[in-house]
């Protein structure tokens, strides 16, 4: 029963999953599609929580960790390309 | 059943919870007007969603293994920390891009701020 | 003097450790140290001139707890506005100044802003003590700057020496 | 070392010490070496003649590359006699003549390097025993041979001649190493001597035929015969001491050589008869015939070159028929033709190196070897008009000079072999002996032309940039000696064919028994009744009056258009292959990466799918279709979805996003697959390719639309979607092969064998730890490359180095 | 004792190449010790070459994990013989590039990347494991990459690209074919497979796999799939242009010798047809571009795919006389097509031009180097007793035996295209009147002369001495066409797995 | 699953190659990302699916999922991770100076 | 109104650490866990590339200043060098070894070669991950 729960968790996340891709896919702007792709980042979290319960390994919750960070690196870098066009300054302009 | 299993229960339940949360913040990304209205969508319930599923997860291998996952907590903190920080630069990059606002805003303060009172469009 | 705190704390956790004088130094020693030192610095920390350290402790778990609720609170509406048929909102963006000073203050404010329902920070003045926020419904602009303040005394207290 | 490998070593010891010692020799005894050298050479192997005659066979063996077979063997018997000493006698006398000839501001030490280059090669051609020994020589004679033509390397014609002797002599060359090998295949052995003794073998083979045809090849491109013949006219860009030795007396009787060396395993079949006499006697008429025409004395000479090497390789064809009905008091008569070939063979060298340095002469003394241009010489040049008589005479075949003799045992021969029925011989025999008396009618008709026009008539000096005057003494020394062996030989003929003729036809006839037998008593007068005596007759009384008329039926020589001339094919030929492959080669290497790809996918597709297809190995009977759930059939649908927006996204963002998504999606399968470590990697790494891809994209355009023809469009779909089909399908059916169980196993014992529990860190970590380390260095040089590519700009550009 | 003399020809220049990095500003003593390096590798490697004559095929186990399950270098005549030729072609090529490649190469890493170009080279040589081989190509690749693009010139970088999307969908594709042949024969180690492979009879699907192999490897060997090496091989500078033409491609026709003699041996009428075909076209396509330029760079690129072409001949036919031939020949066409392209590269140096028609009587200003070219050419086309000729005669002997008429045909054919495009050179640029000054004669560098001269005399020692080289090719050779001897001498230990 | 799989990885690489045949650097180049993936997924799945637990002693008994392709998966990932970073650079150094990013464009003479 | 990015800049300050935290531990992990040299390494150079794209290379290169360049060859050098070693000891190259050591403070520690290769692995990922996206960025 819970495994059928979870499952159907799952899935629901791979529905999100999927709505953000065709955000991605239609836009229109680019910051659209950025916070759409961290949201898939984040869902992907979601998701591999739930799948380390389903195969009962605590393997898997490394990744949950790594993808928080690197969704939010990704992030960072795709607002800075879309806000300046460079993701990395030379010198502060500050 | 027993305590523990009604507390896995209870987690799966969270879980799912935090899925639909999900999907339907997904569907306010497709539904909402504009990207900086879309953005509230992710900023908000997205977060919900993976916070409460990380916290089920926690809880149900907890409950079963009696791990305490670090890991987990470290996940839910940076989700906690992130989710924000991703959202306030994500539109403001979007606003200072040019990206209008939706039909029927109201009032807008920054952009005279920012562009001097001129179209973004314009200014480029 | 936070950290100050805190390292004496370990400190005594140390010592505590020394006079043990085990043949093997073990973690629950370590610990029972610790909370001694904890003891020992409630009882001292006036004479540093600063607040007892754990106390902050407490206020930044209350500005978590604040944070969490926020967020449930403005994932449920904005769930709300998502599964309503037709959407009513007037978008806009409004400009608060605040009274917080420290760059960590104002992040958390931030934060806590972008978690609250219907507004997103944009930007932050270069000055730093202006935040431009961009709200789902502008109607509801004044309780937002009322939360606004509540957030900044949370904040402030757990900033208060 | 013996006499022999001396004899071939030292004139390379000597080429190779010129280039390094010619600063220190003055350029005049340069010459003088190069004539001493062969000089001894030639007597250390006249040495011989006593020996050989009297049967005995000399030979020697260094080896070379053993285990292949390849010995440096050295064979002297008779036949191999006679050529040494032609490319030893002549050579000396035309290092004597050419040391007169050659201005000493010439690059003298080139010239005389190449010289003994060719001296050495040449004698390695002919007493070599291995055959690819002797392959190795023979090519060397043609790069020495093309050396000497481009000496002026300077003139656009020097090097045109060169080429065109060097491809067409090589060609050759190559196609005889085939026939070589063919023949090795056959024989087991390199030898000639052990291929000779296993002739049957030989001929019972497949190969035999092709072997004939390849090596026959060789031979005849080398002695320039019909339709190879084209690069000697071209050769005579050379100076006149080269065509006097190479193009004349030695290189070009290589091809000779060959075939009187080879007559032991390929005489006797009707191919080889067919082939050598027909293609001699057709060289014979076609080299005279067009001898006829030439206004430029050397390119006639050529001409008549091309012609009596033709009539040498017939004599050998026909002397081949003896081979087939084997020995006996009748058949001795056709061995006479073999006989012929070898006494002509040195006639022909002596008379006509003499005429080649008579053209020399004239050449260097007037400036012009042109017949329209000369005239009247005689009076001025009593001499050289002297050499030039005889000499033509000689080759017209008159008497009293070596030339007579020979031509009639030609005569003899065509009409002896006329009367044969073998080889069909019975239904063409008989156009034999008529084409030998037209080419020599035309022979006689040119050798009228090289004394009449170039000796007789009025002097044109308007013409000349010099006063005609006789030649130094020294330049005509080694003519002279020719010519004392002109007129010599027809006196003492027998000697000649005792003491070196003889010993060469056992050479030929190995399995014949006795070689007196062989070797006929030459006459120069075989009696009023001698039908041999009425062709050369006829062929005077023919060619006085063609010459006479000349003029008349010249214009016969127009009626075959310059264009559909063999020079004209040839170089035409040369011409149409640079230009066609030019607009080949350009029509599939456009440049354009994706023409590339196409080939790639489509050698892909045809290799791969189609003999998948072939192969019948379709398998679709699922797997494991149970432990399939919902959630997976969406991932892969998202997967699908978003690969495929990447085709229809038109900003390279929204590419770079959904290649996330799948990046995102791949990790999360591996973790679905219990790939821990690959999710994490694969995560990491999709991160960071994201923002390379963005940093990178500061310096590149956004993308544009995809404007394609329709018919690419369409190729590329159907090509895609074939190349996905295929990896689909050969998955299927590899999923299905259960043959082996995998050697995994062994990695679950991680902890007991290497200390990890992690199974896939420990195999990157221990076990393939050598994967891992060049991994490493992989990434390492990528960045260390990247780093270079971008502070490392092109000359002019900024360059950022000091970092 | 352990072999592990047996890596350290591809160790020593990794390590080298990285401590180079540390010794960036010293120019000169980079060269020094990049010299040093490869000097090393190549005595270790004749070494080694000896120890195998004398052991038969040794092996090193990394990690000392035993075969199937480790990775590991496998040496016998026929890899040793590739390595060796590999070093010393790079020593050469080495001292070439310090007169002619110039400072800002070499302060970029150039003899770095040179040196992991070669540790990749010599690894894809021995390495006795699938997975590892395609490890050890993309170290090739990888180098190779940095040092076609090091320069930044436009064509150089266009064309940089071009050959790296290429070589990357290529290693693509080998991904995919190890997919198969793990997901069919599960197991990684060449012996192990050739072993597997043996025991299913090399089944239809086996067969599959192999081509997909094929694909790949013919296109790194540039046979049939050539058109990318024009392009590439003539934009950087001589000395790597000479490395690639002596190494890359030559990587190529080393796998596909070892694939279909080692792992997929048994289908012959189906492989072996396949590479036959393949091999005739390339030396026809070869050819065709070898006659329709003017570009003596390109005429030199052109070159390159005719021998492999020729090389793959003896593979085609499959006898031992066959398969020594490609030995035999690889060996020289690596040092002959080395020298030939630091022979053209020099030509562009002295002249700074690429048309044969912009150049003339080169032999006048330098003779030694014109006579040098003129020796090479003759190599190249196989004339006795240069280095060339063995192996001419041991593939065209092979495909006598084997009845390979078409390919005897095209192969000696080409021979004469070699000849012809090679001299078209010679005859337009070294011949003819010179239109250098001595006022313009640029000085030839003496390092660049003393590896023209070095070449040159590897050519005619190779020739000459070519009976000393046969105790080893012969030795490779048999081992090719008895794939158990290597088997056996891989997995003979290991209980049955 | 595996069967669902190689039907993905298929249609994985038809985008691969049609992205690869085009003209645009970069979609050439997201091609060979895609293809990448592709063969991932593609040596995951002949390796066999689903066969075990994750290949961690202590986390769960055996039997273990075939732990040697996600070894080798893991360095393909690297090199083709280090192969898209140096083409990336290529690309865009080649679009700077030659000025384009078509490869329509970027043939160059024929025998240059 | 130039960009403040005080907001970003104060998280990730925070967040670097647990990122960097998080890829030593994944580095010693790799052993037993997921984990290992080369996501150790990515990680931590993960780490460095968000302080850089927060803040600016000049910045960033102040505070650490390290040729990264220099770093990655430093880690080939000890991924080979750890098979070198075993040549020295006439073992097949590559192979590990391991063994118990006693700290003072830590306590008994399980060594291994393998843990040291692995850092060659991490420092080499770590160095050519930071040298490729400096280099780029600084490119104009
Ligand atoms: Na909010
Ligand atoms: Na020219």
């Amino acid at each position: 029963m819970i495994e059928t729960m979870l499952l159907i968790a799952l899935a629901l996340f791979m529905i999100a999953i999927a709505l953000h891709v065709i955000r991605i896919i239609k836009g229109p702007t680019m910051p659209d599609r950025a916070i759409a792709l961290d949201t898939i980042g984040v869902n992907l979290i979601s998701s591999m929580a739930i799948v380390s319960i389903l195969f009962e390994t605590t393997a898997f919750l490394e990744a949950i960790l790594i993808l928080g960070i690197l969704a939010f690196i990704g992030t960072i870098a795709f607002s800075k390309f879309i806000e300046r066009g460079v993701i990395i300054e030379r010198k502060s302009d500050h | 059943m027993n305590a523990s299993q009604i507390i896995e229960w209870i987690c799966a339940m969270i879980m799912l919870l935090g899925a639909i949360i999900s999907v339907i913040s997904a569907v306010g990304m497709l539904r909402f007007p504009d990207v900086y209205t879309r953005s509230h969508a992710v900023a908000k319930s997205a977060t919900l969603g993976v916070l409460s599923c990380l916290i089920g997860s926690f809880v149900y291998i907890w409950v079963q293994d009696g791990y305490i996952s670090i890991r987990i907590l470290l996940g839910i903190l940076f989700v906690f920390i992130t989710s924000p920080v991703a959202s306030h630069l994500v539109i403001r990059a979007a606003y200072r891009s040019g990206v209008p606002l939706a039909e029927g805003s109201g009032e807008d303060e920054l952009k005279s701020v920012l562009f001097g009172g001129k179209d973004a469009e314009q200014l480029k | 003097m936070f950290f100050a705190q805190f390292i004496l704390n370990l400190f005594i956790a140390l010592l505590w450790l020394l006079f043990k004088d085990e043949p093997k130094p073990t973690l629950s020693t370590f610990n029972t140290g610790f909370i001694v030192g904890i003891g020992i610095l409630y009882l001292m920390h006036r004479f540093f001139g600063t607040r007892f350290y754990l106390i902050r402790l407490v206020k930044i778990l209350k500005l978590a707890l604040v944070f969490f609720r926020e967020l449930i609170v403005s994932g449920f509406v904005v769930m709300k506005q998502v599964l309503t048929p037709n959407l009513n909102i007037t978008p806009g963006i409004f400009k608060y100044k605040t009274i917080l000073e420290k760059d960590w203050e104002v992040t958390a404010l931030a934060l806590l802003l972008t978690l609250t329902p219907g507004s997103v920070v944009m930007e932050v003045s270069e000055s730093g003590d202006e935040l431009y926020i961009h709200a789902m419904d502008i109607g509801q602009k004044e309780d937002l700057i009322r939360s606004l303040g509540r957030f900044e005394t949370v904040i402030l207290e757990v900033s208060r020496d | 070392m013996t006499t022999d490998v001396a004899i071939v070593l030292t004139p390379f010891i000597f080429a190779l010490m010129i280039p390094v010692f010619h600063r220190y020799i003055s350029k005049r005894y340069i010459g003088w070496l190069v004539m001493t050298v062969s000089f001894i050479l030639f007597f250390l192997l006249a040495a011989y003649i006593p020996r050989i005659s009297n049967g005995e066979v000399i030979t020697f063996t260094h080896e070379w590359i053993p285990s292949l077979g390849i010995n440096f063997t050295t064979y002297l018997d008779g036949l191999s006699l006679i050529f040494s000493l032609l490319i030893t006698g002549v050579g000396s006398l035309v290092g004597l003549y050419s040391i007169f000839y050659l201005s000493r501001s010439e690059q003298l030490y080139h010239f005389y390097c190449y010289l003994l280059l060719f001296m050495g090669a040449m004698l390695g051609v002919v007493l070599s025993d291995n055959l690819l020994v002797l392959y190795g020589f023979w090519e060397l004679t043609s790069v020495s041979s093309f050396l000497l033509i481009a000496f002026w390397h300077h003139r656009k014609a020097s090097r045109a001649g060169a080429r065109k002797s060097m491809l067409i002599t090589v060609a050759g060359g190559i196609s005889m190493l085939a026939g070589f090998l063919m023949l090795y295949e056959v024989s087991g052995t390199l030898s000639i001597r052990e291929i000779i003794d296993k002739v049957d073998l030989i001929r019972g083979s497949a190969l035999f035929v092709p072997a004939l045809v390849l090596i026959l090849l060789g031979a005849f491109t080398k002695s320039a015969q019909f339709p190879f013949y084209i690069w000697l006219p071209d050769a005579m860009e050379a100076p006149t001491p080269v065509s006097a030795y190479l193009h004349s007396a030695t290189m070009v009787k290589a091809g000779i050589y060959l075939v009187a060396r080879l007559t032991p395993v390929f005489g006797g079949e009707a191919v080889w008869f067919w082939l050598v006499t027909g293609v001699g006697l057709f060289t014979l008429f076609w080299g005279s015939f067009n001898a006829v025409k030439q206004v430029d004395l050397k390119a006639l000479l050529a001409f008549s070159t091309v012609s009596q090497l033709g009539l040498i390789m017939s004599l050998l064809g026909m002397g081949s028929v003896a081979i087939y009905l084997g020995y006996s008091a009748e058949t001795i008569i056709y061995t006479q033709a073999a006989f012929a070939a070898i006494f002509h063979l040195i006639n022909h060298s002596t008379f006509k190196g003499a005429l080649f340095m008579m053209v020399g002469i004239i050449d260097h003394e007037l400036g012009t070897r042109d017949i329209r241009r000369l005239g009247g010489l005689m009076s001025f040049m009593p001499l050289t008009f002297t050499i030039a008589l005889i000499g033509s005479l000689s080759m017209a075949g008159l008497p009293p000079f070596n030339g007579f003799l020979s031509k009639e045992m030609f005569f003899a021969a065509t009409l002896h072999i006329q009367d044969l029925s073998i080889f069909s011989l019975d239904h063409i025999g008989f156009l034999i002996p008529i084409v030998a008396w037209i080419a020599s009618v035309f022979t006689f008709v040119y050798c009228l032309i090289i004394v009449g026009k170039t000796f007789f008539g009025k002097v044109k000096s308007h013409w000349l940039d010099k006063h005609p005057h006789e030649a130094p003494i020294g330049m005509l020394i080694s003519p002279y000696t020719l010519i004392i062996f002109v007129v010599g030989i027809f006196f003492f003929p027998n000697l000649l064919g005792q003491y070196i003729l003889r010993p060469a036809m056992a050479s030929i006839y190995p399995s014949f028994p006795s070689t007196q037998e062989l070797t006929p008593t030459i006459h120069a007068w075989h009696g009023l009744l001698s039908p041999e005596l009425w062709m050369t007759i006829f062929v005077i009384i023919a060619g006085i009056i063609l010459y006479s008329i000349l003029k008349s039926w010249k214009p016969i020589y127009r009626v075959l258009p310059q264009k559909f001339s063999l020079n004209e094919i040839f170089n035409n030929g040369i011409l149409l292959s640079e230009s066609l492959s030019a607009r080949l080669t350009n029509r599939y290497m456009t440049g354009n990466l994706t023409d590339y790809f196409v080939y790639i996918y489509l050698a892909f597709l045809l290799f791969v799918g189609g003999y998948f297809l072939r192969a019948d190995l379709m398998v679709l009977s699922p797997v494991h279709l149970e432990s399939l759930e919902v959630f997976e059939i969406i991932l892969v649908l998202i997967m699908i979805v978003s690969s495929i927006g990447i085709v229809f996204a038109t900003s390279r963002i929204t590419s770079v996003f959904l290649n996330g998504v799948l990046g995102y999606s791949t990790a999360l399968f591996f973790i679905v697959f219990r790939a821990p470590d690959l999710a994490l990697t694969q995560l990491a790494v999709e991160s960071v390719s994201t923002v390379l891809y963005l940093i990178c994209f500061r310096h590149l355009p956004e993308i544009k639309k995809e404007m394609l023809p329709k018919w690419k469009k369409i190729r590329n779909v159907l090509i895609s979607a074939a190349a996905g089909a295929t990896v689909t399908l050969v998955g299927f059916a590899a999923i299905h092969y259960e043959k082996f169980m995998t050697i995994s196993y062994y990695f679950n014992d991680s902890y007991e064998l290497a200390g990890g529990k992690n199974i896939v860190n420990t195999i990157l970590g221990d076990f393939r730890a050598f994967d891992t380390m060049l991994e490493v260095v992989v990434l390492f040089i990528a960045g260390l490359g990247v780093y270079a590519i971008i502070k490392l700009k092109a000359k002019g550009g900024g360059t950022n180095e000091n970092q | 004792m352990s072999n592990n003399i047996i890596v350290l020809p591809l160790v020593i220049p990794i390590f080298t190449a990285v401590i180079l990095i540390f010794l960036r500003k010293h120019v000169v003593v980079q060269r020094i010790i990049a010299f040093l390096t490869m000097l090393a590798v190549s005595i270790i490697s004749f070494f080694l070459l000896v120890l195998v004559q004398r052991e038969g095929i040794i092996r090193i186990d990394f990690g000392g994990w035993k075969p199937p399950f480790g990775i590991l270098f496998v040496a016998d005549a026929f890899s040793v013989l590739m390595v060796l030729t590999a070093s010393i072609v790079t020593l050469i090529c080495l001292l070439y590039a310090f007169s002619t490649v110039g400072e800002r190469h070499e302060y970029m890493f150039f003899y770095s990347f040179v040196l992991l170009l070669v540790a990749g080279v010599n690894g894809s040589f021995l390495t006795g494991d699938i997975f590892n081989l395609f490890v050890c190509f993309e170290v090739m690749l990888m180098a190779s990459y940095a040092l076609v693009a090091l320069g930044g010139e436009k064509v150089q970088l266009r064309e940089s690209l071009k050959y790296v999307l290429i070589n990357v969908v290529g290693s693509s594709v080998f991904l995919i074919a190890l997919a198969y042949l793990y997901g069919t024969v599960k197991t990684l180690n060449m012996a192990h497979i050739a072993e597997r492979v043996a025991e299913a009879g090399q089944d239809p699907m086996l067969t599959t796999v192999s081509l997909v192999l094929f694909i790949v490897f013919s296109l790194k060997a540039g046979l049939v799939l050539f058109f990318w090496l024009p392009g590439s091989y003539v934009v950087p500078p001589a000395a790597v242009q000479a490395l690639f033409a002596a190494l890359l491609t030559k990587v190529g026709v080393y796998a596909l010798i070892r694939t279909f003699t080692l792992m997929f041996p048994h289908r012959p009428e189906v492989t072996h047809t396949i590479i036959g075909v393949f091999a005739g076209l390339t030396i026809i396509l070869g050819c065709l571009g070898a006659l329709s330029s003017r570009n003596v760079l390109r005429i030199a690129a052109y070159n390159i795919v005719i021998a492999v072409g020729f090389i793959l001949i003896g593979l085609a036919s499959g006898t031992e006389n066959a398969l020594a031939g490609s030995v035999f020949y690889l060996i020289h066409d690596m040092i002959a097509k080395a020298l030939l392209f630091l022979l053209v590269g020099l030509m562009v140096f002295l002249t700074g031009e690429k048309f044969i028609d912009n150049m003339s009587g080169l032999i006048r200003n330098y003779p030694l180097f014109g006579w040098i070219y003129f020796l090479t050419m003759l190599a190249l086309v196989g004339i006795p007793p240069l280095s060339g000729f063995v192996g001419k005669i041991l593939i065209g002997k092979g495909a006598i035996e084997a009845g390979s008429y078409v390919l005897l045909f095209l192969g000696f054919a080409s021979s004469l295209v070699v000849l012809f495009s090679l001299l078209k050179i010679f005859l337009s640029s070294f011949f003819g009147e010179t239109i250098i000054t001595n006022e313009d004669k640029k000085p030839l560098p003496i390092a660049s002369m003393v590896s023209l001269v070095a070449f040159a005399l590897c050519i005619v020692v190779m020739g000459l001495g070519a009976e000393q080289l046969m105790a080893y090719v012969k030795d490779a050779a048999k081992i090719l066409v008895n794939p158990s001897i290597y088997i056996d001498a891989i997995l003979s230990e290991s209980e049955g797995v | 699953m595996e069967q669902v799989m190689l039907v993905l990885i298929g249609i994985l690489v038809s985008v691969a190659t049609y992205l690869i045949l085009s003209r645009n650097m970069i979609r050439v180049i997201l091609g060979t990302a895609v293809l990448s993936h592709a063969v991932n997924l593609l040596i995951m799945t002949v390796g066999g699916l689903k066969a075990g637990n994750v290949p961690l002693l202590g986390h769960g008994e055996e039997p273990f999922t075939d732990a040697l392709p996600q070894a080798l998966i893991l360095t393909a990932i690297v090199i083709s991770f280090a192969t898209t970073a140096f083409l990336l650079v290529l690309a865009y150094r080649t679009y700077q100076t030659n000025g384009s990013d078509d490869f329509n464009e970027l043939r160059g003479m024929s025998d240059e | 109104m130039r960009i403040n990015d005080v907001i970003l800049r104060t998280v990730v300050k925070g967040i670097t650490l647990i990122i960097l935290t998080l890829g030593v531990y994944l580095f010693f992990s790799g052993h037993h866990a997921p984990g290992g040299g080369f996501i150790g390494g990515l990680v931590l150079a993960s780490g460095i590339i968000l302080l850089y794209v927060t803040y600016d290379i000049d910045t960033i290169q102040k505070k650490i200043p390290f040729d990264f360049k220099k770093v990655a060859a430093l880690g080939v050098l000890i991924a080979t060098g750890t098979g070198l070693g075993a040549i020295y000891f006439d073992f097949p190259f590559l192979t590990h070894t391991d063994g118990h050591f006693a700290f003072p403070f830590i306590g008994d520690k399980h060594l291994s070669t393998v843990t040291l290769f692995e850092a060659g692995v991490a420092l080499t990922v770590i160095g050519t991950l930071v040298t490729m996206i400096i280099s780029i960025s600084e490119d104009e």
